[in-house]
């Protein structure tokens, strides 16, 4: 029997969600022992792998880079989670929206705040141009479930692991959807 | 106090005055002929009425004749009782017509006007039956056609409750939209307790397209007043208001100078024509917003507060204006009451359908080679009215919807032009009767942009009181938004859907209640357009 | 020809009212308040005058400042968020001054079917002006109307107060042209 | 010995009870234990029936009814759970989300909000609509409390507690539809402001973070709602009253 492939993905966010992963503590040994983990920010692989069964999607859709990248795994796993507040709703990555034009943003942060070296920061295709709007993930890709949080607590994280690897839903009522 | 107006003697004066010359010359001055220059047409021939022909020629000017789109209109009466009819009328071609009926007693080929015309030959006018006819600024004219006489009848030989009973035999049901029987908003008035309640006229035209209303009160403003005054005669009324868009000042000067003419004359105030009846009516002007059409609201705004509607019950008739029991009738349903009240209750019940009595007034507009105002018994079909009334559409086109009711009504396809036009046909077919905007739109017309257009109209004038329509019509505009760019994808077509359930259920009032209905119809009869719309899928995501 | 509510920011000029001796003169000394005061007067400051008390101070002063909510809210002794709510809540209270002129186009349902929204369009990009704003010049006001009931005409533009029927965006532009002699 | 107050036979999701004669839906819902939803109500202001949460269906009436606005009547049936229902409640508390900048990781009352509880409840785990992301001007010039109006849902509590309960009516909402706002005064800052008493009952009965007391840190704010029924008890004089009759 093979065992599921299981990937995390970190786009706009914080990486809390990841670290909060890791307070899961020792199940992650029980985690290993269940599940292959093919990508990971805390996995040695470079290429977001074929035939993935679940990946749990952390952060906004902030950037040209987060988009591509949201699409491409989506077309690669069976089923795709928005993993914390960030990638269901937005969360912090998107208080910028009402700022509108992320142009004045970084004119704000790069040449109107800093003391010397001003200048906003252009390197095409190493520094993805930032969207004019920052999106929750299932404004971009089909979203299958959804775990809140910010970040999502360890429990909270374990607990819909499991039921998606054991083929269910994770919960969709009561605490664990609770954001913030 | 001054002796009350002597209907009679004013009457027959009148009518001599009308005989006195061989040719009366009446000037369409309505909004919109006055728009299309009609005071140069009504200064041409009143210069040969004051002039060298002074006496052949009497001129006035007069309410809304109907076919806008051919204005300024004119017409001239012979004293035998001939009419002709002109379209298209400038100040030199008033002069021409004029003089060339006082010269050679005989109609002018050009500008000609054929008044057997489905459009006119089609239609049946009771409340618009002045329109045309009178000068509404004069109450001699209004008099001289039967003005006030049904309030004198009722003051003197009918007790409130004949009058009551001949609009409940009438069946006549509110014309401002939703079709409420009339007669029982009045018997509730009518029971409520307490020395104070109050008759509300609801002029707050709000529906974009719609001027019905507008013309009722501008061309012939005492018929409102009498049918103010035959409603709080038969509630127990003493006071009464007009609530009136301030979009439409002119209706505002007409209906003040009626009211104190009226007053002058002893048609209100204390003691009318002598009996003890008292009555006053208060105009008072809206300030721009559609939601002031919902009852609730209406009063709130009467009072000098936010239009928001509140809840109900208690209702208005419980407890309405300042506290009091009030009932609120719209301007085109109090404009047929006179009419019931001297024709008789079964003379109207006769009229249109029997679950839709009497006429029907619409401003028929859109894509079609006549447009205007017209008046047709309940139950014509939408056909009669596209193609005969209305003559078709314009040159190389073809119908596609017919929009009743505005931003909470629905758009009807062509399978459906053969349905009688009555309020409980046009709920089945997803529209409703609504106040009497009828736009007609042809084969260019996209039809996920006009339910855009009115969920634009709805979210810019949700009053923000409560959070599915404040929010929701945002939503949907956003959606309706996407799906025309051609950028929707299949679940935004899902949301709209749901959402249209959800405001519509769960709106405070009538407006957030009503408000999916432009996007549930077109869903309904051209679901094909918005699927045409569907962005093809992208990344496996639909 | 003027007969809609669009030509409303109109005469300050008007008649003149006597000053009433028996209320405390405005400290800024501006007399127009008298006009005010005399509504006030007929309505004897009813609370529920709100709406024609504005009214009628938007005719006096053409736009609704601070100054003179306040000063109505005042005379008839109301708190002063429920005037601005209430002042907010109507279409038609303006709480700048407008432009030199004011163009009104019609978005009723008819003139929305013949193409109103390309002749909004095309007039605030010619003239760079927002609906429901002045441009940077103060020159032109650009508004939007909620159907004047003159569908026969759809669609209608007003323009300082006078209704032009059947119009077109070329039209439109070239009768501003006209009144405010060309773009700039 | 308690007066005897008339009582009326009502169902409830299939359960009867005895409701008390002119209380509302939502009023005998709560004394029986049963969960209505809601945010606009607040117990001892009027009910405006706004937020739409908490309507129920009632037999044979074709609307839905708002639970704190209708009063009972006897063998009423109502229904406030099923399928239909909750999906419209989730639906507005999704609208509710989508117009305001309701970031709870950062909010002063993340942890004890009655729109986020209400969210929980209602089994909301994303927001489908648009994000609205309006940039209104937070106020923080009042030297006690600070009014951000990204979070404000327009319930009107505070409108409705400050013209009731404390008469000096300080706010109002202003503006109409998706524009809507509440200000205080003229739209001028609350710090400003000649009509405030400073009494901070409106702060008091927020169901947000959308007012807060100054200095209040993420997830510190703690409003008290329940102190609004107990002040209006007090100044009906319910207490001394029934002292009184002893």
């Amino acid at each position: 029997m093979t065992r599921p492939r299981l990937a995390t993905v970190w786009l706009g966010g914080c990486s809390g969600c990841h670290m909060s992963l890791l307070d899961t503590d020792e199940w992650l040994f029980e985690l290993a022992a269940a599940a292959d983990l093919v990508y990971s920010p805390i996995v040695d692989v470079k290429e977001f792998p074929h035939d993935v069964d679940v990946c749990l999607v952390e952060g906004a859709v902030a950037n040209e880079d987060n988009l591509e990248f949201a699409r491409l795994v989506r077309e690669r796993s069976a089923i795709v989670v928005s993993f914390g507040d960030c990638a269901v709703s937005g969360n912090v990555t998107a208080m910028r929206n009402p700022l509108g034009d992320p142009e004045g943003i970084l004119r704000r942060v790069y040449v109107d705040a800093p003391d010397r070296d001003a200048q906003v920061p252009h390197a095409p295709g190493i520094v993805p141009l930032l969207l004019a709007q920052v999106r929750p993930l299932h404004q971009v890709i089909d979203v299958d479930a959804f775990v809140p949080g910010c970040p999502a607590p360890a429990g909270r994280i374990r607990e819909a692991i499991e039921a998606l690897l054991a083929g269910r839903r994770p919960p969709t009522t009561g605490e664990s959807i609770r954001f913030g | 106090m001054a002796a009350p107006i002597d209907l009679h003697e004013v009457a027959e004066r009148e009518r001599e005055e009308q005989f006195r010359t061989p040719l009366r010359v009446h000037v369409c001055h309505s909004t919109s002929c006055a728009t299309a220059g009609s005071g140069a047409v009504l200064q041409a021939a009143r210069d040969l009425a004051e002039g060298d022909l002074a006496s052949s020629v009497a001129v006035s000017p007069t309410g809304c004749m109907g076919l806008c789109s051919a204005g300024p209109l004119l017409r001239v009466v012979e004293r035998g009782g001939g009419q002709h009819d002109y379209h298209h009328v400038t100040g030199a071609a008033a002069e021409r017509i004029v003089r060339h009926h006082a010269d050679r007693g005989a109609a002018v080929p050009e500008h000609r006007l054929d008044t057997a015309l489905p459009f006119f030959a089609r239609q049946h006018r009771v409340v618009l039956a002045n329109a045309g006819e009178i000068d509404p600024d004069r109450i001699e004219s209004y008099v001289a056609h039967g003005g006030y006489a049904a309030l004198e009848r009722a003051l003197t030989s009918m007790t409130p409750e004949d009058v009551l009973d001949q609009v409940r035999r009438s069946r006549l049901r509110g014309r401002g939209g939703a079709g409420y029987p009339t007669a029982n908003k009045w018997a509730l008035l009518a029971a409520a307790p307490g020395p104070v309640k109050y008759v509300v006229a609801n002029g707050d035209e709000g529906d974009p397209g719609a001027y019905m209303d507008r013309t009722i009160m501008e061309d012939d403003p005492h018929r409102v007043l009498e049918g103010i005054a035959l409603a709080a005669y038969a509630t127990g009324a003493r006071h009464a208001y007009i609530y009136v868009r301030a979009e439409y000042p002119r209706a505002v000067e007409r209906l003040d100078r009626a009211i104190k003419v009226a007053r002058r004359n002893r048609l209100l105030g204390r003691r009318i024509l002598d009996t003890d009846v008292d009555l006053d009516i208060e105009i008072r002007i809206g300030a721009g917003a559609f939601v002031c059409g919902e009852e609730t609201a209406l009063l709130a705004s009467i009072e000098g507060r936010r239009g928001t509607p509140r809840l109900r019950p208690p209702y208005p008739t419980e407890r309405g204006l300042f506290g009091a029991p009030t009932m609120i009738n719209n301007v085109e349903t109090l404009a047929n009451i006179a009419p019931i009240v001297a024709n008789g209750g079964d003379w109207f019940a006769s009229i249109g359908t029997p679950g839709s009595t009497g006429t029907k007034v619409f401003a028929l507009a859109g894509d079609l080679v006549n447009t205007g105002l017209i008046e047709v018994p309940m139950g014509t079909t939408l056909r009669d009215i596209v193609e005969d009334i209305g003559g078709g559409m314009t040159e190389g086109h073809t119908f596609k919807a017919a929009q009743t009711g505005g931003p909470s009504g629905g758009c009807i396809p062509a399978r459906y032009l053969d349905t009688p036009v009555d309020y409980d046909s046009l709920r089945a077919l997803g529209s409703i009767m609504g106040s009497g905007g009828l736009i007609v739109m042809d084969d260019r017309t996209r039809m996920p942009d006009v339910a855009r257009f009115f969920m634009e109209f709805s979210k810019d004038e949700s009053c923000g009181a409560c959070a599915p329509c404040r929010a929701g019509t945002v939503q949907m505009h956003h959606l309706l938004t996407t799906i025309s760019s051609g950028r929707g994808r299949r679940r935004d077509l899902r949301d709209l859907e749901h959402l249209c359930a959800v405001v519509r259920d769960t709106s405070l009032c009538g407006l957030g209640q009503t408000a999916p209905n432009p996007v549930l119809s077109t869903l309904q009869y051209f679901r094909d357009e918005y699927e045409a719309l569907i962005a093809p899928a992208e990344g496996g995501h639909g | 020809m003027s007969d809609t509510a669009l030509e409303a920011g109109a005469s300050a000029s008007g008649s003149r009212h006597t000053v009433d001796p028996g209320r405390p003169e405005h400290p800024s000394g501006d007399d127009r308040f008298a006009l005010v005061d005399t509504h006030l007067r007929r309505v004897h400051d009813a609370q529920d005058q709100l709406i024609e008390t504005l009214h009628v101070a938007q005719d006096v002063f053409g736009f609704l400042s601070d100054d003179v909510l306040l000063y109505v809210a005042r005379a008839l002794r109301l708190p002063p968020s429920m005037v601005y709510g209430v002042a907010t809540f109507y279409h038609l209270f303006t709480f700048e001054p407008p432009g030199e002129h004011t163009c009104t186009v019609c978005t009723g349902t008819a003139c929305f079917v013949k193409g109103a929204d390309d002749i909004v369009a095309d007039v605030a990009t010619a003239h760079g002006v927002h609906v429901g704003d002045t441009s940077a010049d103060g020159r032109l006001t650009l508004r939007t109307a909620r159907c004047l009931g003159s569908c026969g005409l759809a669609p209608v533009v007003v323009l300082d107060g006078v209704v032009h029927g059947h119009q077109s965006p070329s039209g439109a532009l070239a009768l501003l042209d006209g009144e405010l002699g060309g773009v700039r | 010995m308690a007066e005897r107050v008339p009582t009326v036979p009502i169902t409830i999701d299939g359960v009867e009870m005895e409701a008390t004669a002119g209380e509302t839906v939502l009023q005998c819902a709560r004394r029986h234990g049963v969960d209505i939803p809601s945010l606009c109500f607040l117990e001892g202001l009027s009910p405006v029936g706004g937020c739409r949460l908490c309507v129920v269906e009632v037999a044979e009436d074709l609307r839905l009814r708002p639970a704190c606005a209708t009063t009972v009547t006897s063998d009423m049936e109502v229904t406030t759970q099923s399928s239909r229902l909750r999906s419209y409640r989730r639906s507005i508390l999704e609208l509710l989300f989508a117009e305001g900048n309701h970031v709870c990781a950062v909010c002063v009352s993340n942890g004890a909000c009655e729109l986020q509880d209400v969210a929980v409840r209602c089994g909301m785990d994303h927001v489908r609509y648009e994000l609205q992301a309006p940039r209104r001007r937070v106020d923080a010039s009042h030297p006690r409390y600070v009014f951000d109006p990204n979070r404000c849902i327009l319930c009107t509590r505070c409108v409705r507690v400050c013209d009731e309960i404390e008469g000096a009516h300080v706010w109002d909402v202003a503006h109409r539809g998706h524009g809507a706002e509440l200000v205080t005064d003229l739209h001028r800052p609350w710090g400003e402001s000649t009509s405030c008493t400073w009494c901070g009952k409106c702060v008091a009965s927020c169901p947000t973070g959308a007012l807060s007391h100054q200095g209040s840190s993420v997830g510190e704010m703690r409003h008290t709602p329940d102190m609004i029924a107990w002040l209006v008890a007090a100044r009906r004089r319910e207490w001394t009253e029934r002292e009184a009759r002893r």
